[in-house]
């Protein structure tokens, strides 16, 4: 039937219109590719969320990557060539992260990205960056499990954030009984195991750990709270270790403050709160709640105080926070920067190569360096929450941490180690001595 | 040279004691204990805590005190440590003497979670005796969770002297908690510290109970589980007393979320997708109002959310009314068209308050009247919790009242019933509609000041808002305020009751799927209208 | 807009319309495989890829507007079909990952492996085989879609209460496939797919063989809605859309038409989910997002609400848009650009783009009264109780 | 007879002790009434008499709370929904013309035509001449001949009328339904409407609901006059119109 009505129809218009139309829509096609990098700068990709549920995190991180191109190009630039950052908003759309990362590098021919928050836009834009052989820089702390060669992971590994956090709480508040409270996503998932395996062999037994997971953005915590207080009284010394993600915090701890759980009674030790998400609390009542970080705003070292005012300045805002993801691109971009000084040039194997082993002052008076698995090395801080949204440090590592890519606690992972120097592989597996799937 | 200072300095201090207190001290304990304080070290500062609190002396008090809130200040250079006054005047904290000025050298005194348990166990032996009531009772109260030997004959001695009756009780249990812990109590008096405990049979006493050790009395230790066994089967009767106040709490939000939409969509039949961000800009004029308040009258603060209410009504209600006069007015009669348009609204107005405020979370404060909570029995409310339920419920009632007394509402239910009849009555439909839907907005900017009490304020607020209100208002039946009522209240509580055995997820699911076989049983919603009336 | 005039407009532009698609289906693929990189003509990679993904959003909007336009069944909670369809498809290219997997499990995904699976889920048995995975891009959706459509229109649930309920619907899911316990990789869903049928999935020529699939995949769709809608069924679905009880009265079997174009409609989405999974390399529970749906649907309004073309078209544009906007100077604003796109193209071009391009060229043709703006409630597919039929 | 004797009824229509209330408002009371077969019958009474909600309750539109409605003698109405009872052989129209608004005249024929009404049938129907004789017949009756390939929607109003009289005929039901055919038009309309009505009754039993006295004295038919939801009269026009409690309620008040 409707290949009749076509054929029928199909006499009646004009061969030209089709013609037209398809050529002008090519045409049109082909010219938007037309955009060439221009030669004289170095094009920097910046892939963050500036609109959508992400954009609350992610915003800061594409103006700390503008602040740092402007600082670097204040210095000459690298390679006597400008830096220029080319801004993109996936708008918290996974699949659109892919897309804008491939119109990047095929488009835009950026020599490297900065980019992502949560795990599965990195997982989203993964194959991408391989297929195109690009470099990724993820400032963010994620579960781990994964070291791959275009992606540089300047964030902590579980390694680097959890398991100090709860041997602080053991040595120095004594906690017997747990609680791991999380988001329901990966990263939650996999950190509770991580803690879980970690606590049983420090000899917790399992009615002594509680794991709970709610919804992204829960905003009604009255039960989960009180379960929390019921758990908590069970004559034994209890602590939560909470994984839940930005949004749902705030609910959270105001809801902690009003049912009065105080941090001298059970003690909160957050992994994703920083001094952005308490921007949006007041925090008296959570006074002693603790978070786990590499780095915090308050510690006083000159290289710090520099940022913040710099940074300050730049954002020309004197209240402008600054947290432990914008520390780790700022470790991220030295790196880089260094990177292709060392190997005169901006081509993406080159500057793999060259990234391991490479050096470069944090924020904290450290100085991190880049591992053969792509992670860093990175110190690791417990800081108390204080009245005025600022962190007390009350705890650090004696020296750097440095990131596994590969959780050792965990059965899949325990023999796996991530070495793109030697032998050239993420998941190179050290019993059998084979470099697991796709990983070469 | 310290040790000469310390010795010459010492002898100060002796003529200024002999003065003073016309009794001889000497550079004893007490003063390197004090001095201790300035290593700025955990474990040290727990020691002088220690001996500064059992030492008696009458500088232990405003040390500790001092401690606690951050006004002991030290000098690491010199090893000094001084008192500051709430007045702002600081006295050396090892002598008492008054001094010009705390040196810039000097800080506060850190102190962690356990040295915070240390203070309070300190100062409660401290302060059994204060004249202030509440003072003493916190005391007892922290003795009771410390429950240290040492802290025994202070509350014996308190209880002696204490008259007020709650007091006493708190200082019994207070005693009974040590004498439990005792190694050397009898068997006797163990037993009546459980038979107390157990009366005071709360979550804290539980926990006391379930934590004596296995070094007890058999006698003892089964008093103890069985006082466990009643005290928990107690609680179990409460927390489902407690998941029903929880579900009403809910429910309010619910209610006072979808109650703007009950009008715009409900009444008027706009599916407004922009609802969300008429609470999101509530919200965001609750914050404006606190900052303006924070930096020029902050004496004001409490009342802050008092003048947030009219003027998020009047912003997101002139808002309101300024998107019903450009774009809704022009989509009657196809409220689909209201869908698509509202919603690209509602991008735009996320956006806008994005560029405007950016796009963290806003600092929202709880007045100081709506933090903290209170036992009733043994469930705990929080008052910001109860608050927005008499709110959220004062919202309704005067709603209603509007609707059925005023002319405006007699119009407005004139023009939803029969718009060309009410026309042609000379009603100026136009008008009402405007005024409606700005109703329907205010209430929702209102919805705003009260949710920034409890979520972020962020651009995205509204968004988590849209999709429950809807279901609220379709679950209640379209255009029936009480239907609205019921809804939200019934999610609410099944939402509550659900989420201890299903999980948060699993519950909200559970909840969704009952919403959708609901509507199969009654298609139009729990308050339809029957009749000839809705079909023809 | 009146349907013989649309049969005349439409069927001319129908067919430049397909013929256009087919076009791009043969050309750009050629272009970009056979032309040298960088060339002017040469199509790039990454264009094709995106160029894919909005092929699969036509054929999501079509499906939309053969149930909305034609039947009045506004459906807020598409999306779950098409995510359903994608998850299926991605199921099968997880399943081939196999032992190149980061931990090399030859059977469990790599999720499996971390979260500590013993053995695969009963739901992922088959999935290695594509005819099964292929048929459950189709069977899932469709079972969804008729259990959900036998309930609802049984009951007789019409207007603004269907459409949140498909909205509850979808919100649903996108909290359940979030679970990671329901083991579809939870917030990460499924990605860094390998190869499908043995190519794989990121060479060049497959891309272009999924865009000309896309393609034929969208004409396949479009014929299937053009013979349906340009059937007496058709006319039975726009009677049921303009007066359902008049259509009860006449004794057709309103319930079972709605269930057949519904569950029509849902495998279309589905196949459109299938095809772009492999193009994007990933579906993740937010493809269930209720606001997906409503965005799908506002696509259909401003292409054309009851015109194929229109839909397809609005598909295409809206998101053409959007990919404009979100990247250089433009990125922090889109969102301004797009939600006024939204309000203007409703208050201005209430019938859509090709709705009043047609609607003009009717005028201009024939001077006679459009459909009676009365009828335009109805044909909203909501009505307010008051003015409900 | 002994066919009848299966029969509850040889009415063609059969309503007993029928009760409706909507929230409390008895909409119908006690309602009784009969149809013969080929019988014509006009119906009279007040605004809210409850006669459209009868032919609700006869169409399945609206299920009573109470009482018996039988079709043919057999089926019994109240436990079918409207598709069966339409599928039986009983025909609607509406006090408010609703035809198809964005179809043309003939398919809005086309639509009512009693032929294979399945999901199936429809996807592949193919147009056969007996069925477009037909539709040209209906057409001629209802003398929308050169309307045919008009907007059903761009009709006047009495024209709609028609159409949808046509649409019964198409639909060619055993009992037709009629309510308010003749509103809102013109006195030569109203003329020919009463002419056509005439000549359907020929081969179907009809029912009429009717305000315009002039309309139903031109039927001349038995008269049934509801008020309240109860037969208050019947009988020949003159005698209904005569009827002082009739009277009382259209006039005296």
């Amino acid at each position: 039937m409707p290949t009749k009505s076509i054929h029928d129809i199909a006499a009646s218009f004009s061969r030209r219109g089709v013609l037209a139309a398809t050529t002008g829509l090519l045409l049109g096609l082909a010219s938007i590719s037309g955009a060439k990098a221009a030669d004289d700068t170095i094009k920097v990709g910046v892939l963050h969320s500036l609109s959508g549920t992400m954009a609350i995190s992610e915003t800061t991180l594409k103006d700390t990557i503008l602040f740092l191109i402007d600082e670097q190009n204040k210095k000459g630039g690298v390679l006597g060539k400008k830096l220029e950052a080319v801004v993109v908003d996936p708008a918290s759309n996974w699949p659109l992260f892919a897309e804008k990362a491939r119109e990047l590098i095929t488009k835009d021919k950026v020599a490297v990205v900065f980019g992502c928050w949560t795990s599965v836009s990195r997982k989203s834009v993964l194959p991408v960056f391989k297929e195109l052989n690009n470099i990724l820089f993820y400032p963010v702390q994620y579960e781990g499990e994964e070291s791959e060669r275009n992606v540089f992971y300047t964030g902590a590994a579980p390694n680097q954030q959890a398991i100090p956090a709860v041997d602080y709480l053991m040595k120095e508040e004594k906690v017997k009984r747990w609680v791991l409270a999380g988001t329901d996503y990966v990263y939650p998932r996999t950190t509770n195991k991580i803690l879980e395996a970690y606590l049983k062999s420090k000899g917790v037994a399992q009615e002594d750990i509680m794991i709970n997971y709610t919804p992204f953005g829960h905003s009604d915590w009255q039960t989960i709270v009180a379960d929390i207080k019921k758990f908590g009284s069970a004559g034994k010394k209890t602590a939560v270790v909470s994984t839940i993600n930005g949004d749902a915090n705030v609910p959270f701890y105001k809801e902690l403050g009003n049912q009065g759980i105080k941090a001298k009674d059970i003690p909160v030790v957050a992994f994703s709160v920083g001094e952005e998400e308490l921007a949006g609390i007041d925090t008296k009542p959570l006074v002693g709640h603790l978070a786990a970080w590499n780095y915090f705003e308050s510690i006083k070292t000159p290289a710090n105080e520099k940022f913040i005012k710099d940074w300050q300045a730049y954002t020309k805002n004197p209240k402008r926070t600054t947290n432990d993801p914008m520390e780790a691109h700022v470790i991220g971009f030295n790196m880089w920067v260094k990177a292709v000084e060392k190997v005169k040039s901006t081509d993406p194997d080159k500057v793999i190569d060259a990234l391991p082993g490479i050096e470069a002052a944090n924020l904290t008076g450290g100085t991190s360096k880049m591992l053969p698995n792509h992670h860093i090395t990175k110190p690791v801080f417990i800081g108390e929450i204080k009245g005025n949204g600022q962190f007390d440090v009350v705890w650090k590592t004696p020296g750097l941490v440095a990131g596994d890519a590969w959780s050792k606690e965990l059965d899949g992972s325990k023999d796996l180690i991530g070495d793109w120097v030697g032998k050239k592989c993420g998941n190179f597996n050290t019993k059998t001595n084979k470099c697991l799937g796709s990983g070469s | 040279m310290p040790t000469k200072l310390s010795a010459r300095f010492c002898s100060f201090v002796l003529s200024l004691f002999l003065i003073a207190f016309a009794l001889p001290a000497f550079a004893g304990p007490f003063e390197d204990a004090v001095a201790k304080f300035a290593n700025d070290d955990f474990s040290d500062t727990d020691e002088a805590i220690g001996v500064v609190a059992g030492s008696g002396n009458k500088l232990a008090f405003p040390i500790i005190s001092a401690l606690q809130d951050g006004r002991l200040m030290a000098d690491p250079d010199t090893k000094k440590v001084y008192v500051t006054g709430t007045d702002g005047k600081s006295i050396d904290a090892a002598t008492g003497e008054a001094v010009a000025s705390v040196p810039d050298s000097a800080s506060a005194v850190r102190l962690n979670n356990r040295l915070r348990r240390s203070v309070d166990a300190a100062l409660g032996s401290l302060t059994l005796q204060s004249p202030d009531l509440v003072a003493r009772l916190q005391a007892a109260q922290s003795v009771f969770k410390s429950h240290e030997e040492t802290a025994l004959d202070p509350v014996e001695g308190a209880l002696a002297k204490e008259t007020n009756k709650s007091v006493k009780t708190a200082l019994g249990e207070a005693r009974a908690a040590i004498l439990l812990f005792k190694s050397d109590a009898t068997e006797v008096q163990k037993l009546e510290a459980v038979a107390t405990i157990k009366a005071r049979g709360d979550q804290d006493a539980l926990a006391l109970l379930s934590d004596i050790g296995t070094d007890q009395p058999a006698s003892v230790a089964k008093a103890a589980t069985s006082a466990i066994g009643s005290i928990q089967s107690s609680l179990a009767v409460w927390s489902s007393v407690q998941n029903a106040w929880y579900g009403l709490s809910l429910g309010s939000v619910l209610l006072l979320a979808a109650i703007g939409l009950a009008i715009t969509f409900g009444v008027m039949g706009v599916i407004n997708m922009a609802h969300g961000e008429m609470v999101m800009i509530g919200a965001y004029t609750t914050f404006v109002v606190q900052e303006v308040i924070r930096t020029r009258y902050p004496a004001l603060f409490d009342y802050s959310l008092l003048i947030a209410v009219p003027l998020a009504f009047l912003v997101a209600g002139g808002i309101g009314v300024l998107i019903e006069r450009s774009i809704i007015r022009f989509l009657y009669g196809r409220p689909l068209e209201t869908l698509l348009a509202t919603w690209g609204l509602s991008l735009v107005l996320q956006q806008a308050v994005r560029t405007m405020f950016g796009p963290t979370n806003r600092e929202v404060g709880n007045p100081s009247w709506m933090s903290g909570a209170f036992e009733l029995g043994q469930i705990t409310i929080t008052y910001n919790r109860l608050w927005i339920l008499c709110f959220t419920l004062a919202v309704f009632v005067i709603l209603l009242a509007m609707l059925r007394y005023t002319a405006l509402g007699l119009e407005m239910r004139a023009v939803t019933q029969n718009r060309r009849m009410a026309a042609s009555m000379g009603i100026a439909t136009s008008r009402v509609d405007a005024l409606t839907f700005g109703l329907g907005s205010g209430i929702a900017g209102i919805a705003g000041v009260a949710l920034s009490q409890i979520d972020n304020v962020s651009p995205n607020l509204g968004q988590s808002y849209i999709i429950d209100s809807f279901m609220v208002v379709v679950f209640g039946g379209v255009g029936n305020l009480w239907g609205t009522l019921v809804g939200a209240f019934t999610l609410g509580v099944a939402n509550k009751f659900l989420e201890p055995v299903a999980g948060a997820v699993l519950g909200k699911i559970a909840i969704l799927v009952l919403i959708i076989l609901f509507i199969q049983k009654r298609p139009r919603g729990l308050f339809a209208l029957k009749g000839r009336a809705v079909e023809a | 807009m009146t349907p013989h005039m649309l049969t005349r407009s439409l069927d001319r532009g129908a067919t430049i319309f397909l013929l256009v698609v087919a076009a791009l289906g043969v050309l750009i693929p050629l272009s970009n495989l056979l032309l040298p990189a960088g060339s002017f003509l040469q199509v790039p990679t990454y264009l094709v890829a995106l160029w894919g993904k909005y092929v699969c959003y036509a054929i999501l909007a079509l499906s939309i507007d053969l149930i909305w336009g034609y039947c009045g069944i506004l459906s807020l909670g598409h999306g779950a079909f098409f995510a359903l369809g994608g998850y299926a498809m991605g199921m099968y290219l997880m399943r081939q990952i196999g032992t190149r997997g980061v931990y090399g499990n030859p059977i469990l995904p790599d999720f499996m492996v971390f979260l500590n699976y013993s053995k695969l889920p009963w739901t992922w048995y088959g999935f290695d085989m594509f005819w099964f995975a292929a048929l459950m891009v189709l069977f899932v959706p469709g079972l969804l879609a008729f259990c959900f459509g036998w309930l609802a229109f049984r009951s007789r649930v019409t207007g603004v209460y269907l459409s949140i309920i498909t909205q509850a619907m979808t919100y649903a899911l996108l909290l359940a496939f979030f679970r990671n316990d329901f083991g579809f990789g939870g917030n990460n869903g499924l990605t860094d797919f390998k190869d499908i049928l043995g190519f794989n999935v990121q060479a060049e020529g497959t891309r272009a063989a999924l865009f000309a699939l896309s393609c034929l995949a969208l004409i396949l769709a479009f014929l299937i809605c053009r013979s349906v809608v340009s059937s007496k069924l058709g006319k039975v679905l726009i009677a049921i859309r303009d007066a359902e009880s008049r259509s009860r009265f006449l004794g057709y079997r309103v319930e079972s038409y709605k269930l057949f174009v519904f569950t029509l409609s849902a495998c279309m989405a589905g196949v459109a989910g299938a095809l772009y999974v492999p193009q994007v390399g990933i579906i993740n529970p937010s493809e269930f997002a209720p606001g997906n749906s409503i965005e799908a649907v506002i696509w259909v309004a401003v292409g054309g609400r009851g015109t194929l073309v229109g839909a397809a078209l609005g598909a295409i544009v809206v998101n053409y848009a959007k990919t404009f906007f979100t990247s250089g100077v433009l990125a922090p604003y889109w969102l301004f650009m797009l939600g006024a796109l939204f309000i203007l193209v409703t208050l201005l071009l209430p019938k859509g783009i090709v709705g009043t391009f047609s609607a003009w060229r009717e005028q201009a043709r024939e001077r006679r009264p459009a459909a009676t703006t009365a009828s335009a409630a109805a044909e909203d597919g909501i009505t307010e109780p008051k003015m409900a039929e | 007879m002994n066919v009848m004797d299966t029969r509850a009824t040889s009415a063609m229509l059969y309503l007993d002790g029928v009760h409706v209330s909507f929230d409390g408002f008895h909409a119908i009371n006690n309602l009784s009434l009969t149809l013969a077969p080929g019988e014509m019958r006009a119906i009279i009474g007040p605004n809210g008499a409850g006669k459209t909600t009868m032919m609700d309750i006869i169409t399945g539109k609206t299920k009573p709370d109470e009482g018996t409605v039988l079709f043919d003698g057999v089926t019994d109405l109240t436990r079918l929904d409207e598709t069966r009872i339409a599928e039986l052989g009983i025909g609607r129209k509406f006090q408010k013309p609703t035809v198809f608004e964005s179809q043309t005249v003939q398919d809005n024929l086309l639509l009512a035509l009693n032929v294979d009404h399945s999901v199936k049938g429809t996807l592949f129907w193919r147009g056969s001449r007996a069925e477009s004789e037909r539709i040209d017949k209906v057409l001629e009756t209802i003398r929308l001949t050169d309307a045919r390939n008009r907007l059903a929607g761009s009709l006047s109003h009495g024209q709609k009328q028609w159409l949808e009289i046509g649409m019964l005929l198409a639909q060619d039901p055993k009992l037709l339904l009629v309510d308010e055919p003749v509103a809102g038009m013109t006195d030569v309309e109203t003329h020919l409407t009463a002419e056509l009505l005439k000549e359907i009754n020929k081969t179907h039993t009809v029912m009429v609901v009717e305000h315009d006295m002039t309309f139903v004295r031109e039927l001349g038919v038995k008269v049934t006059c509801l008020h309240e939801g109860t037969v208050l009269a019947e009988g020949t026009i003159d005698q209904v119109s005569s009827n002082e409690r009739v009277i009382e309620v259209y006039l005296g008040r």
